[in-house]
């Protein structure tokens, strides 16, 4: 029995994460049909006028993936809170922000790659043209890691709260809007075929911004709900 | 040490019961003069017609609403640091009127927005940054009532402050930006071209009459709040039959 | 002095509702916050109240 | 080793305890005990730095627990009320998982011979929700087994729905242990007969 | 100590569910403005231009709707199974479809009812014509429990069933269709002033039809879930 | 009253149990034995009707449970493992809306001086997250206390996390209720002695 090291713990946080989501595929599909049906459910109000799908797929597309994250919010430490597994990270040797690291890039895997991986499928059923796509995967790939960070922030701090699970969504989402922002500007822009460098480097700093700060935050909002 | 000594309820107690009523004075006193100067001394804007003199009210509380949620985020913060009880209490003190603000920024930017660009709401930068101010501050205030437990209450939330104060900027910075963007559709609030400087003047004199009033709600609230909390302590106990039997 | 009777006071050049209208809300915004804190303060005594009796 | 010096803990404005102090070293066995509702939980998670102190503090080789948490939680073993069990989790998955969040990575077949040790042979790939509630406590029993060399020991009712074999087999731990001159704090409503170098009664009154 | 009523049985449960879900108004407040902030998210996504906006405002109170009842879905049963008062319900001498219906019904109250209030305040923010309001909250008042109908079943069969989630999705995701579609579509074709009790006329139906049909499905898949 | 007819049950492939068959009459305790595992909760489950049977029948009353459902149920009281308490609600209002589930209505002050008698005084509006884990199995004496009435009770475990008051007072309640003829079918790790009209020991292999 050696040391465990830093690593390996923050693996096996994550792929214990991993393999309760695979075990129970239900979550996963939630979010993607969530994710699928938002996005859907305007061309049917909008009508024939193409090009004014156009002008609102990387709008809707981000805020699909913004609400689709969310979903999966409550039930990120909620469980390990009601089993006790949370004592026992909040007891672990490790540093909590570790542990905290692995659970996010879990839920990210979870919640936020699905949506990178199908949005394609959705910028067709916009007709977005296709130079557009590498824009949105980069834009999407950037932002949504951030969309699991911020969103951690509020699971830890409503952790124990009773509540329909509309407390998280409702003070994580004001947070999510400078991600909104740039993400869909950044596809939108790359659409009428103009550079975006800048869209995706102010997301890319947010997220190195979020990877700093959050875990912080986050095993801080956890110590204080389990005291 | 001076600080630390008002840092705790027990002599901040009667000092803000001493300094709240006049604070209160001054608020009352200033808005007479500033709506004097804004009615009766500021002419007719040549572009908006007596419109314009929503401003009054309505500059201040956008300004007071801004301000007010970094203030809070600052007691906050020295709360989780050094937890010093009292200054939880200033953040949560601060809430209440910070929201009342943007609310009424919201609601006069509105009943403003009506007449100048003929509809209640559009997505202006400011109004939308303002808008999402509300939900921050809704969501500090919801988060510290749904946790009953006070001392975790305000850590949680002080934790939530923090947060938002640093998006804050960058929120507004990227609605402004956002709202460059669609310049075409957006409706612009720039300055009004000259605005006379009896207009800036009662607008100025608003403000500060909005300063006194956060000042003597909140020391007052504090106060509410120290008595809630407090109850079991020995010197309020004191203090409370002191007041009973005078 | 802008206004040479009451009722031009009122009708603001014919923006009243708007003028008047943002003007009651935020009275009524403040006097409801104030409100609010008295009832507060009245319930925080009591309670202290029956605390010191007890 | 372990000192808690006038430990003071209330809840809601009830008082639990006070003045609480005790020093353990090497082989003792700190049995707490007190009705329903005493606050032995509240007093264990206090021990373990979970839950805070009004005063008071606790010290782990002479040194704040709040203060060095790091060095204290690696020689710390809690097992609370809490199952911290995946119900959708092999038993042989939650218990390396557990490891390694205690920090100590262990081998596969190190833990599954764990398991077959507190009987839990056949089971080690059966998903914990159909587990019998014996049968998870079981899974506690191993991680103990493998957590031997962990100086200090917290347990909060560890014979819950263990039959008289398991109680037993957890004794005998539990007399090896100290024997090693490791340090153990439980609270218990069944009565324990362990003959250790040296035990202690923590009272809580009701 | 008598017989307890029927009636009085659903009430309880109703009363428990609310009682757990929000104990003051404050907990009503925010689920009220979690809509407006959800609705708010889109400009940011597609930009302000508000003859956009206003084609979108149907389908984003849809988005609002459907998000609101997945987000408490998740919990629904689960909590229940998870602490033994699912058991508990089954034993009931009390027919279960009664102890379903209580649950559905607090569901609706918690996650429909608020957005149906909340509406015209949307609209507002999204110019849309007054006439239209009329039609929203009445598309609303049938279309928000139906949500909930169907949600029930998938919540039910998700329990305990190992990794059934996708299938249940799949299982789940026609009935939604059709409640946004003419969800939404009533909303649109009201706005443009047009005759709407088509739409209106199939939502009611289908309510019927759920009212009906689910009690009995939920009971069915919880009984199977706990075996 | 209650019969058993050579009920089997196998899990996973697993035979737990077979051709077990008894027969209670009013009065009688049965006491499930068996070790960890070994089948006693599924068995209890089986009676109550919660999980299915491989092969046999339960009757209450000469008639198949299954079929008579609802009679049965009205007839039947069921404590599993798990205590089925809402955390964010208080013990109360938790009470209320067992009892009421289980079809039997009562008032506040009912509920109040049953709680008050298995010494929950002072906690009856507090948040059950927030006690203990003794008191939270509290609030099911109680709900026994307020059950007297119905003939038949399954508990599984009713025992634990109970402390010797406790427990004693749970065992003067069975005692008495065995007296009023009641039938009562429970398992425990915990010796219970309860000299009743009648008892009998189930004993399960592992
Ligand atoms: C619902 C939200 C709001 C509405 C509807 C609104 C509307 C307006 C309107 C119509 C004007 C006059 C524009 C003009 O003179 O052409 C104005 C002025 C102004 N607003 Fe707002 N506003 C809102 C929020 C805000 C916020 C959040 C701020 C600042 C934080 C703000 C700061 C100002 C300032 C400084 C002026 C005076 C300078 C000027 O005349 O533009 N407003 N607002
Ligand atoms: N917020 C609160 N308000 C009032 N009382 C509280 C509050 N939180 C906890 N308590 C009380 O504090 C005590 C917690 O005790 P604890 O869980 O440590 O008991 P215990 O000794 O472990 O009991 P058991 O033997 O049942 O496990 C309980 O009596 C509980 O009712
Ligand atoms: N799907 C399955 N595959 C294999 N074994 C299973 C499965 N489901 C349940 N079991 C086994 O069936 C048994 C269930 O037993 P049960 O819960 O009734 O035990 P018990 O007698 O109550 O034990 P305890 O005293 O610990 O409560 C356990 O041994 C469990 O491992
Ligand atoms: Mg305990
Ligand atoms: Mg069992």
């Amino acid at each position: 029995m050696e040391r465990a090291g830093f690593f390996s713990t923050l693996i096996w946080v994550l792929k214990r994460d991993l393999l309760v989501a695979m075990r129970r595929r239900g979550d996963l599909a939630a979010t993607l049909f969530f994710f699928v049906m938002v996005a859907s459910l305007f061309p049917m109000g909008v009508g024939p006028e193409p090009q004014m799908l156009r002008i609102m797929a990387p709008g809707i597309v981000w805020v699909a993936a913004l609400l689709a994250s969310t979903l999966s919010l409550n039930r990120l430490f909620a469980s390990d809170y009601a089993d006790g597994t949370l004592e026992q990270m909040l007891l672990s040797p490790e540093p909590l922000s570790l542990l905290v690291i692995g659970k996010m890039l879990a839920h990210w895997l979870i919640s936020g790659l699905p949506l990178v991986l199908i949005s394609p499928l959705i910028a067709l059923q916009f007709d977005q043209p296709v130079e557009s796509y590498g824009a949105m995967l980069l834009a999407l790939l950037l932002g949504t890691p951030l969309l699991s960070l911020i969103g951690g922030i509020g699971a830890a701090l409503t952790l124990g709260i009773r509540g329909s699970g509309v407390l998280t969504t409702l003070l994580v989402l004001p947070l999510y809007v400078p991600v909104l922002i740039f993400g869909s500007s950044a596809i939108s822009t790359s659409a009428s075929g103009m550079d975006i460098s800048g869209q995706l480097s102010v997301l890319a700093a947010l997220l190195l911004l979020g990877l700093a700060a959050t875990p912080w935050a986050i095993s801080t909002a956890l110590r204080i709900a389990v005291e | 040490m001076n600080l630390f000594k008002y840092s705790s309820p027990a002599t901040f107690y009667p000092l803000a019961g001493k300094l709240a009523p006049w604070f209160g004075l001054a608020a009352g006193l200033l808005t007479v003069w500033g709506l004097y100067i804004g009615f009766f001394r500021a002419p007719t804007d040549f572009q908006q017609g007596e419109a314009y003199r929503i401003i009054f009210i309505h500059v201040p509380a956008a300004w007071m609403s801004m301000f007010l949620y970094l203030v809070m985020a600052a007691w906050a913060g020295v709360g989780l640091v050094f937890n010093t009880r009292l200054s939880s209490m200033m953040a949560n003190a601060l809430a209440p009127t910070g929201a009342m603000f943007t609310f009424v920024a919201l609601v006069t930017g509105a009943l403003w927005g009506k007449p100048t660009w003929g509809t209640w709401w559009a997505w202006d930068a400011r109004m939308t940054s303002e808008l999402i101010l509300l939900f921050l501050y809704l969501g500090y205030m919801a988060l510290h009532a749904s946790i009953e437990d006070i001392r975790r209450a305000d850590k949680a939330c002080a934790v939530l402050a923090l947060v938002g104060a640093v998006n804050v900027p960058i929120i507004y910075y990227s609605v402004k930006w956002w709202n460059t963007l669609h310049q075409g559709a957006s409706v612009s609030m720039t300055a009004a071209p000259k605005m006379a400087s009896i207009m800036l003047q009662g607008m100025f004199i608003m403000m500060v009459a909005a300063w006194m009033y956060s000042i003597a709600v909140v020391l007052t609230r504090v106060r509410r709040i120290i008595r809630e909390r407090e109850r079991q302590t020995v010197w309020l106990r004191e203090l409370q039959t002191e007041e009973a039997t005078a | 002095m802008n206004w040479n009777s009451l009722d031009e006071f009122l009708h603001m050049g014919g923006y009243g509702l708007y003028v008047w209208g943002s003007y009651l809300v935020t009275a009524l915004c403040i006097a409801a916050e104030l409100l609010m804190l008295w009832l507060r303060g009245k319930s925080a005594n009591d309670d202290s109240f029956t605390e010191n009796n007890a | 080793m372990l000192e808690a010096h006038n430990l003071q803990c209330s809840r809601g404005g009830h008082r639990l305890f006070s003045g609480k102090s005790f020093k353990l070293d090497p082989g003792t066995l700190a049995w707490i005990r007190g009705r329903n509702g005493s606050g032995k939980t509240t007093l264990l998670r206090t021990i373990s730095g979970l839950s805070p102190v009004d005063e008071g503090e606790v010290r782990w080789r002479g040194r704040n627990i709040r203060k060095h948490a790091d060095e204290f939680r690696r020689e710390l073993m809690f097992m609370g009320h809490a199952v911290a069990l995946k119900e959708d989790l092999s038993p042989l998955e939650n218990l390396r998982i557990l490891m390694q969040i205690a920090g100590r990575a262990i081998s596969a077949p190190a833990a599954l011979s764990a398991l077959a040790a507190v009987g839990l042979k056949g089971r080690e790939h059966l998903p914990v929700k159909y587990l019998s509630q014996g049968q998870k406590r079981r899974v506690h029993m191993a991680r103990l087994r493998l957590s031997r060399d962990c100086p200090l020991w917290l347990l909060d009712e560890p014979l819950t729905a263990l039959d008289a074999e398991g109680v037993a087999a957890l004794q005998g731990l539990l007399e090896e242990y100290l024997r090693k001159s490791g340090i153990v704090v439980m609270t218990s409503h069944q009565e324990i007969n362990i003959e250790s170098v040296q035990s202690l009664h923590v009272q809580l009154p009701a």
